[in-house]
């Protein structure tokens, strides 16, 4: 049962309050219609579903309607941090592994 | 063109006609008052925008706040509640309802700043007696302690299985401000969270 | 029927009440303080069930949560009878009714015993996998017979009336278990300065010092205990929890307790029976103690054979001595508290079984300086008697524990407690997926590695001597609250001495031998509740089931309703001995919530009827109560679906409405479509990214219809857009979609265009919409204005105006869902029943009919308007739709999904296409969902060539209309398709066009 | 087989007091090559080694599972076992399955308990009303058994079901007779047995590490035990296909997410149906064991702890109190979570990779258990005949690129 800071309002919240919003930073191709349909499938379709550290979005539907980034261990449920659209994670793969 | 009757007015929770049950007596465990037409207004913007901010403050006496969760008071008993980064909800007497909205509106001319009226868009049930706080811990899942909700905070959570805006408006009382279309669903609520407790209304 | 075993004095009930409770049919009595086990022991009562498998006899063994046999159904009412409580936790009530859950016909003359003896042995772990298979087709015929066998307590038949609810909590400190680590915990949190919470699942706190006889300091275990109670209850931030269990322990250190408030004081109370606590705690103090292990011998079922802490606990607590003649057989030295305790009572204590070469500890000296026989290096290797014990045949050991080392001789005895030492309780900390690890000094699993904010403190960690216990607790207490930030001062009344008796090592033992091997022995049992038997273990291993999962599934072990408290580490450690392998290696299966079962109705707390979900109403809504309306779910809406005068069918109802709207005007609450206000002067941009359509050129006063898809090409929602000047638009949306467009709009307004210029405000709640349609519409509508020129040049189709209805503020829209003239009247909600009865009151000269969804559905199908989500399933495009028109794929900005129109599937030529479907009789109106063939007469499995998306009988037309997806639909016009029926007959139609009503659109163009 | 099971030959053991059982399965040490891998011991996989074993006479196989046989979602799901799906595609597919259910008690010599007790899915708004008779009647045309059911008649099948006054009314539902439930871990036990039986190595605490690609052939794997080589891989491993995807250099479609389920304590014989409401988010039968065997929806976020939420559980257990007002006071025994591989069409992935060897069976969201025959038998195929089986063919992984999904969310049971 996540306990989910939201950088908008400084402040964790229940996870009742959000909705989970899919995997972050990944961004809108530029051109579509130059990408091959391969291309365009994967950006779609196909994720990195990893088993650990994984950065996803979520939604603050119940309090600030703000989307934010999380870095979250998805084997403990373990949350890294919370950071806001357009930050980029201090917490990553390579700087997990260095820890 | 046939004469016209002047609009009548209905609260959200109109038809649970709460002015009838009000009065009886106040010695329910929680005390419930409609709050009836407010004036109501959402007001967004870059809240560093000093256009805006200069804007508000003179239309209403107080700038809009820029701390997460919090509230100020403005003159003639408006309040800016700040809901998101770049929003917030203007609260008004409803002796304002027919110039808060222009007030501000000609008050932001040329600043980013931008209303809209949803003065019928939300019920506002206002919430007190002895037992607030457990009524409230079965209808939220926010930390309603007052060392984490003190008074002026105002925060957007659930509301049993709907979302609601909470202010705490003092040490014993807290404003609850949900969709309209929620009123009756929160009524149902909260009649069942304080049946043991009693429930009393004001009028 | 006298409480012969009942003590004149000792224990916590109070003698001074007799409370009266039946238990399978026979009247007993009891005492308030006392649990039903408790008072049955009192009566002198042993069986108290049937085993499942067997039909053995079988009685009280322990005195709390783990006990796996006394479980009753309790209360008779068809309503509030409860199947499976468990005796032992159950407190007793005047009038209390409860019987046994197994043994047919009786409990006392038991049937399936019978088979049980005869056919036990055709039962080995997974009989049923290996039997019952010829004929298949008789499987379900055996099963019946099975699921009959199956099962303990019957359901209630009728609805549940009582209340239940949940409460959320935050606290920086919550203490499980108010034993003496729990209160100590608890207390140095709250001095902290800490929010605290204690939960116990007994009506007192104290844990097991309820029922000891040790004093702290000097004093009395249970004066200590009401001191720290009193203590807690002075401080102001502290809550203390009884009767209630902490039964999960979630991720983020989210705790569920339940708590059980009115059971306790019988059927007829009322209130909330159970509350759900949400605890979010900063930091957890596990203090949750342990239970005891029962060795396993042979028929170690037998009524009379119990834990030796029970037997204490009901001495002491309850003041109820369970037997006359005690035979004790333990591996360590705490169990001989029992048997000084039986002592002392006045009672017989035939032999004192110590397992272990030698008892040289105060206690055993002290049992033996009380005249008790203590056998050293023996073990009990199997209990006599039938439906009770009647001896304990005794014989020594070898050093190990192995085997046997001489002859057996029996000792008569109505009671053999036992004790092979303790199981710490560590499931909660193994809710969240952390390991416990076994530890060969406790010999028992201790709680694991966590990433939880949590300490653990006393029995849990295998600590058992009081005073460490007590300052474990403090411990624990100061660490939780300094690490949420709060200083811990000194307890100095909690620095407390308790003189510990010297104790031996204890003895590792989990079976006792017997002179047959294990499969030819009596049964001993490791798992009450499920009937398995050490026996079973050794052929699911040597079946290959080695895995401890596989030996917990092959045998079922641990699946009682005690989830084997008391038998899982015996299963785990005989395993380990049938593999030849360590416990470590072996492990343990994992521990789940809920600690103790959890009531449904608990679990779903205020959420239940018109709680379920919420229901979401106009601001008329209660004029279309009064009208009679039938109402329609949309979404969370409840929308009036069509009115019917009395007399009229549904059918006569829709027929009604829709000719009135074609013929004269007809008025709908449109209230509940989604409505956005979108401002910002990069709006028009941003509503060319995400409408398939161009909206530079939409000019303030004029509305547009818009098209909306996922990236995936697929439509998502449709609407008609407003402009209210260059960077100020309303936005509809379908009534379903308001909610996700929102969040789509902001998600990609955040996420991907944060330099745009434009925000979003829902204004569904802030405006109510009558919709007023048909050839009399401006009539009925220029009657309530008069600042708004209605005339068809000054308002044009599809342009609004802002004006004053009925003295109310208004948004005018000239767009139409019907075909017809129609204005949608915007009002502030306030004023929606206002507008709603003056326009009724207004077109009632021209015979103005209400009308709803169902009348609405009809008429845009005439129109050939899509209904997205009915019309639409997610796998739809617009080209589909034959809505290339809506699309604009030369603007310069690629709008969503574009790009997914272009993929290969996407440009497929056979796709299913939205087409018009005319049956040839047209009194037939095809099922929603009728899917289409070429040719009926080909076999089964038939290729559907598409289906049916909206069917009616147009009124207007005098003949059945449909709408569906068909494949290659639109160069099909006039092919003729065969559709069935619900009753699986087939219809003809022929494709048409989708507008089967005023194709050129002569009746709104007015 | 050695030790054929039956009811004499119960008596016979139980007049040696049970001491003469032969193995179920050996316990064999890995060879260094096999002719195929199948990476994941539960009910999919052991099911594809069986009847690549028995249908296409490969038997130098070996099953590798990280843990232990059976103990992954084959252990966790709530055991339902239905074709009904809406597009003809998976319908098929699942029917396949159906018909191999029907059999299979007496093919693998193992009692799995297949109880045809039948399925209702409710409907609660005119929309779903609108589905189910779409989805029936496409049931009807691919020959599975499907009805449409009033309220009346639902109350005839469940007579202890609450039809009225619901918050959301039942105003009708489809019912598949033939649907039912099947004893899960029997299911990966029978296989398993029946596989071992027939040659097939099952390497139990086996973890693939990595995979050996050369020149984009699959060589074999890395595991724990050492490099094992194989001309053919095929990855069965619900809740771990994008880990090992990833190893071959591969991403998937695939969101895996936590499925939670709980069951009641034992109660005596008192629901004889499925019953499915994919509106208020609840499944529920009653177990031979007795227990109510309860199913939620899936929880929102990623997540292989296998554990969910309590937001879940809560309001699933409110579903089913509202449609069984008299379950109020039964008490849930235990929950757990299991890990789906969810795909954005709610539909299986069984294709071929990039890979040359390399298999993938995964993407079965909610739908795994009920499909566990049918899954094996044409995953099977695809890797004996390296071509996707004529029902394996439209799942392949293209559908993603050319844009040619199969929407079952409607039908899968648990709204996404």
């Amino acid at each position: 049962m996540l306990n989910i800071y939201c950088p908008h309002c400084g402040e964790h919240r229940s996870e009742e309050e959000f909705h989970y919003a899919g995997e972050a930073h990944i961004p809108r191709p530029e051109n579509p219609a130059e990408l091959s349909d391969e291309a365009w499938g994967d950006y779609l379709f196909f994720r990195r579903n990893p088993r650990g550290l994984h950065h996803e979005q979520w939604y603050h539907a119940t309090g600030c309607r703000r989307f934010f980034n999380v870095a979250r261990d998805t084997v403990t449920y373990e949350i890294h941090e919370s950071y806001p659209m357009g930050a980029r994670p201090s917490v990553s793969r390579d700087s997990e592994e260095a820890a | 063109m046939t004469q016209l009757t002047l609009p009548r007015a209905e609260s959200p929770l109109h038809h649970a006609d709460l002015p009838a049950l009000a009065g009886q007596d106040q010695k329910g465990g929680l005390i419930l008052r409609e709050e009836r037409f407010s004036a109501l207004v959402i007001l967004r913007g870059p809240d560093d925008d000093p256009g805006m901010r200069a804007g508000v403050e003179g239309a209403l006496g107080a700038a809009p706040p820029t701390e997460p969760c919090s509230s100020v008071l403005g003159d003639d008993g408006t309040r800016l509640l700040r809901i998101t980064p770049d929003e917030w909800l203007v609260f008004g007497p409803g002796t304002q309802r027919q110039d808060l909205m222009s007030r501000l509106r000609s008050a932001l001319q040329g600043t980013p700043g931008r209303v809209v009226d949803v003065s019928s868009g939300y019920a506002c049930l206002h919430l007190s007696g002895e037992a607030l706080a457990d009524v409230l811990k079965k209808s939220t899942s926010y930390d309603v302690h007052m060392r984490n909700f003190p008074p002026g905070k105002v925060v957007g959570t659930t509301f049993g299985k709907g979302q609601a805006y909470m202010l705490r408006t003092d040490a014993d009382s807290v404003l609850v401000i949900v969709r309209r279309s929620f009123a009756d669903y929160t009524w149902l609520w909260l009649q069942a969270a304080a049946e043991e407790y009693g429930l009393s209304i004001a009028g | 029927m006298t409480q012969r075993n009942r003590l004149p004095e000792r224990g916590r009930v109070d003698r001074s009440r007799t409370l009266r409770f039946q238990f399978n049919g026979r009247t007993y009595t009891g005492h308030p303080g006392d649990t039903v086990a408790s008072a049955l022991l009192a009566n002198g009562v042993r069986l108290v069930g049937r085993s499942f498998k067997y039909g053995r006899p079988r009685g009280v063994i322990a005195a709390g949560p783990e006990e796996p046999n006394a479980i009753l159904q309790v209360g008779t009412d068809p309503a509030t009878t409860t199947p499976n409580l468990r005796a032992t936790q159950t407190e007793l009530y005047d009038g209390l009714v409860c019987s046994s859950t197994n043994g047919w016909p009786s409990t006392e003359r038991d049937l399936t015993s019978v088979v049980g003896k005869v056919g036990g042995r055709m039962m080995p772990p997974g009989f049923y996998y290996k039997t019952f298979m010829w004929p298949s087709s008789l499987w379900m015929t055996y099963e019946k017979g099975i699921r009959k066998a199956a099962g303990l307590g019957q359901s209630p038949s009728q609805p549940d009336p009582a209340e239940y609810d949940h409460m959320n909590h935050h606290v920086d400190v919550l203490v499980v278990g108010a034993g003496p680590a729990g209160l100590s915990a608890a207390r140095t949190a709250a001095r902290a300065g800490a929010r605290v919470m204690i939960a116990d699942e007994q009506p007192e706190l104290g844990g097991h010092l309820l029922a000891s006889r040790a004093t702290i300091s000097g004093t009395p275990a249970a004066k200590w205990v009401r001191r720290q109670t009193d203590a807690l209850a002075r401080e102001p931030e502290v809550t203390v929890l009884r009767r209630t269990t902490a039964v999960g322990y979630h991720d983020h250190n989210f705790v569920v307790l339940s708590e059980r408030r009115t059971d306790h004081l019988g059927p007829d109370a009322g209130g909330v029976r159970e509350r759900l606590h949400r605890v979010r705690a900063g930091q957890v103090v596990i203090a949750t103690g342990a239970h005891e292990r029962p060795l396993v011998f042979g028929n170690n079922d037998r009524p009379g054979v119990m834990t030796a802490s029970a037997v204490g606990t009901y001495i002491n607590r309850y003041g109820v001595v369970p037997g006359e003649r005690l035979v004790l057989m333990t591996t360590n030295d705490h169990a001989y508290h029992t048997a000084l305790d039986w002592h002392n009572a006045g009672r017989e204590v035939v032999a004192v079984v110590d397992t272990r070469a030698e008892a040289g500890g105060d206690l055993p000296t002290e049992a033996r300086a009380c005249g008790i026989r203590v056998l050293t290096g023996h073990g009990v290797i199997e209990a006599a008697g039938g439906r009770s014990v009647t001896g304990a045949r005794v014989a020594p050991l070898s050093a190990d524990g192995e085997s046997l080392a001489g002859t057996t001789h029996e000792l008569p005895c109505d009671v053999i407690a036992t004790s092979g030492g303790w199981s710490p309780v560590v499931h909660l900390t193994c809710h969240t997926g952390d390991k416990p690890v076994w530890s060969e000094e406790v010999l028992g699993f201790v709680p694991g590695e966590t990433r939880q904010a949590r300490v653990c403190a006393g029995g849990v960690n295998g600590t058992y001597a009081l005073e460490a216990v007590i300052h474990e607790g403090v411990d624990a207490g100061k660490r939780a609250a300094t690490a949420w930030g709060f200083e811990a001062t000194e307890m100095r009344d909690l620095a407390v001495s308790v003189a510990e008796p010297s104790q031996d090592p204890s003895m590792k033992l989990f079976l006792v031998p017997h002179h047959k091997p294990v499969t030819r022995a009596p049964k001993q049992f490791v798992d009450f509740q499920t009937d398995v038997t050490a026996a079973a273990i050794e052929v699911a291993v040597r079946e290959g089931y080695e895995s401890i999962e596989h030996v917990k599934r092959y045998t079922v072990m641990g699946f009682g309703t005690d989830q084997g408290k008391l038998g899982n580490v015996n299963g785990v450690a005989l395993t380990a001995r049938a593999r030849g392998k360590t416990i470590p290696e072996t492990g343990t299966t994992v521990f789940r919530p809920a600690y103790t079962p959890v009531t449904f109705g608990a679990l779903a707390g205020m959420e239940r009827g018109g709680l379920l979900d919420p229901a979401r109403f106009t601001p008329m809504h209660l004029w279309h109560v009064r009208q009679g309306a039938a109402f329609e779910d949309v979404g969370q809406w409840k929308r009036p679906w069509y009115y019917p005068r009395h007399g009229e069918s549904m059918q006569q109802a829709v027929n009604r409405e829709c000719l009135a709207v074609r013929q004269r005007v007809g008025m709908l609450d449109a209230s509940t479509l989604g409505k956005i206000d979108i401002q910002g002067s990069d709006a028009r941009e941003f509503l060319n990214r995400v409408y398939t359509n161009a909206w530079m050129k939409l000019q303030p006063g004029r509305c547009r219809y818009g098209l909306m898809l996922k990236e995936d090409g697929m439509v998502f929602d449709d609407g008609v857009t407003a402009c209210v000047d260059d960077e100020h638009f309303i936005m509809t949306t379908t009534t379903g979609n308001a909610g996700p467009v929102l969040e789509w709009l902001e998600r990609w307004h955040q996420t991907e265009w944060p330099e745009l210029d434009v925000c979003f405000t829902s204004i569904t709640d802030q405006w109510a919409t009558v919709t007023v349609t048909g050839p009399e519409s401006r009539n009925v509508v220029a009657k309530l204005c008069d600042d708004i020129d209605f005339s068809r040049e000054a308002f044009p189709f599809m342009a609004w105006r802002e004006g004053t209805v009925a003295g109310a503020l208004a948004r005018v829209f000239r767009i139409s869902f019907t075909g017809e003239l129609t204005y949608e009247i915007n009002v502030p909600a306030d004023y929606g029943m206002h507008l709603w009865e003056a326009v009724y009151a207004a077109g009632e000269p021209y015979g103005i009919t209400p009308y709803g969804t169902e009348t609405m559905h009809v008429l845009r199908a005439e129109k050939g308007f899509i209904i997205v989500g009915q019309d639409t399933d997610g796998s739809v495009t617009p080209e589909d739709l034959g809505m290339h028109w809506a699309l604009k794929r030369e603007k310069p900005f690629s709008f969503l999904g574009q790009r997914s129109l272009d993929r290969s599937d996407s440009r497929r030529r056979d796709r299913e296409q939205f087409v018009g479907i005319r049956p040839l009789n047209g009194e037939a109106v095809l099922p929603e969902g009728a899917q289409a063939v070429e040719n009926p007469s080909n076999p089964v499995p038939k290729r559907t060539i598409g289906h049916v998306t909206s069917s009616y009988y147009s009124a207007a037309l005098g003949h059945s209309i449909a709408l569906g997806l068909i494949e290659r639909g639109h160069d099909r016009q006039r092919e003729r398709l065969h559709f069935m029926t619900s009753d699986g007959r087939l219809e003809e139609a022929e494709l048409c066009s989708t507008v089967f009503y005023d194709p050129d659109g002569a009746r709104q163009n007015v | 087989m050695a030790n054929r099971y039956s009811g004499f030959g119960l008596f016979r053991h139980a007049l040696r007091y049970h001491e003469n059982w032969q193995r179920a399965w050996r316990n064999p040490t890995p060879k260094t090559h096999y002719d195929v891998i199948i990476i994941g011991g539960g009910g999919h996989g052991l099911a594809t080694a069986y009847y690549l074993a028995s249908q296409h006479g490969i038997t130098n196989i070996a099953v590798l599972e990280k843990g232990y046989l059976g103990g992954g979602n084959t252990g966790r799901n709530t055991t339902i076992v239905r074709s009904n799906y809406l597009w003809d595609e998976s319908g098929q597919l699942y029917e396949h399955a159906m018909k191999l259910w029907e059999g299979l008690s007496e093919e693998l010599n193992y009692n799995v308990m297949f109880s045809q007790r039948g399925v209702l899915n409710l409907g609660h708004t005119l929309q779903d009303m609108r589905n189910i008779e779409r989805r029936v009647q496409s049931n009807r045309l691919n020959g599975i058994d499907s009805h449409v059911v009033t309220p009346d008649e639902i109350k005839k099948i469940v007579p202890i079901i609450n039809i009225d006054n619901l918050r959301y009314p039942i105003m009708g539902s489809s019912w598949q007779p033939r649907a039912g439930v099947a004893r899960h871990d029997a299911v990966a036990w029978g296989y398993a047995r029946a596989a071992d039986a027939l040659g097939v190595d099952l390497l139990q605490e086996t973890a693939v590490t990595g995979m050996r690609i050369e020149g984009g052939t699959i060589r074999g794997v890395e595991t724990n035990r050492g490099f094992i080589g194989a001309d053919r891989v095929g990855c069965v491993v619900a809740g771990n296909s994008g880990v090992l995807a990833g190893m071959a250099g591969l991403r998937l479609p695939l969101e895996s997410h936590p499925l939670q389920a709980f069951v009641s304590e034992p109660l005596k014989p008192v629901l004889d149906t499925v019953v499915m409401s994919n509106h208020v988010h609840g499944y529920v039968n009653q177990s031979d064991k007795g227990d109510l065997v309860i199913g939620a929806g899936i929880d929102g976020y990623n997540g292989y702890g296998q554990r969910g939420s309590m937001p879940v559980i809560e309001h699933t257990a409110a579903a089913i109190c509202e449609m069984f007002p008299m379950f109020r006071r039964v008490r849930m025994n235990r929950q757990w979570g299991g890990i789906v591989d969810t795909c954005p069409d709610a539909c299986p992935i069984i294709s071929k990779t990039p890979v040359d060897g390399l298999y993938f069976n995964c993407g079965w969201g909610t739908g795994g258990f009920k499909a566990t025959p049918g899954s094996g038998h044409v995953f099977a195929s695809t890797i004996a005949n390296d071509s996707p089986h004529p029902l394996a063919a439209p799942f392949a992984l293209d559908r993603f690129y050319s844009g040619a999904l199969i929407d079952e969310h409607g039908a899968a049971g648990v709204a996404h």
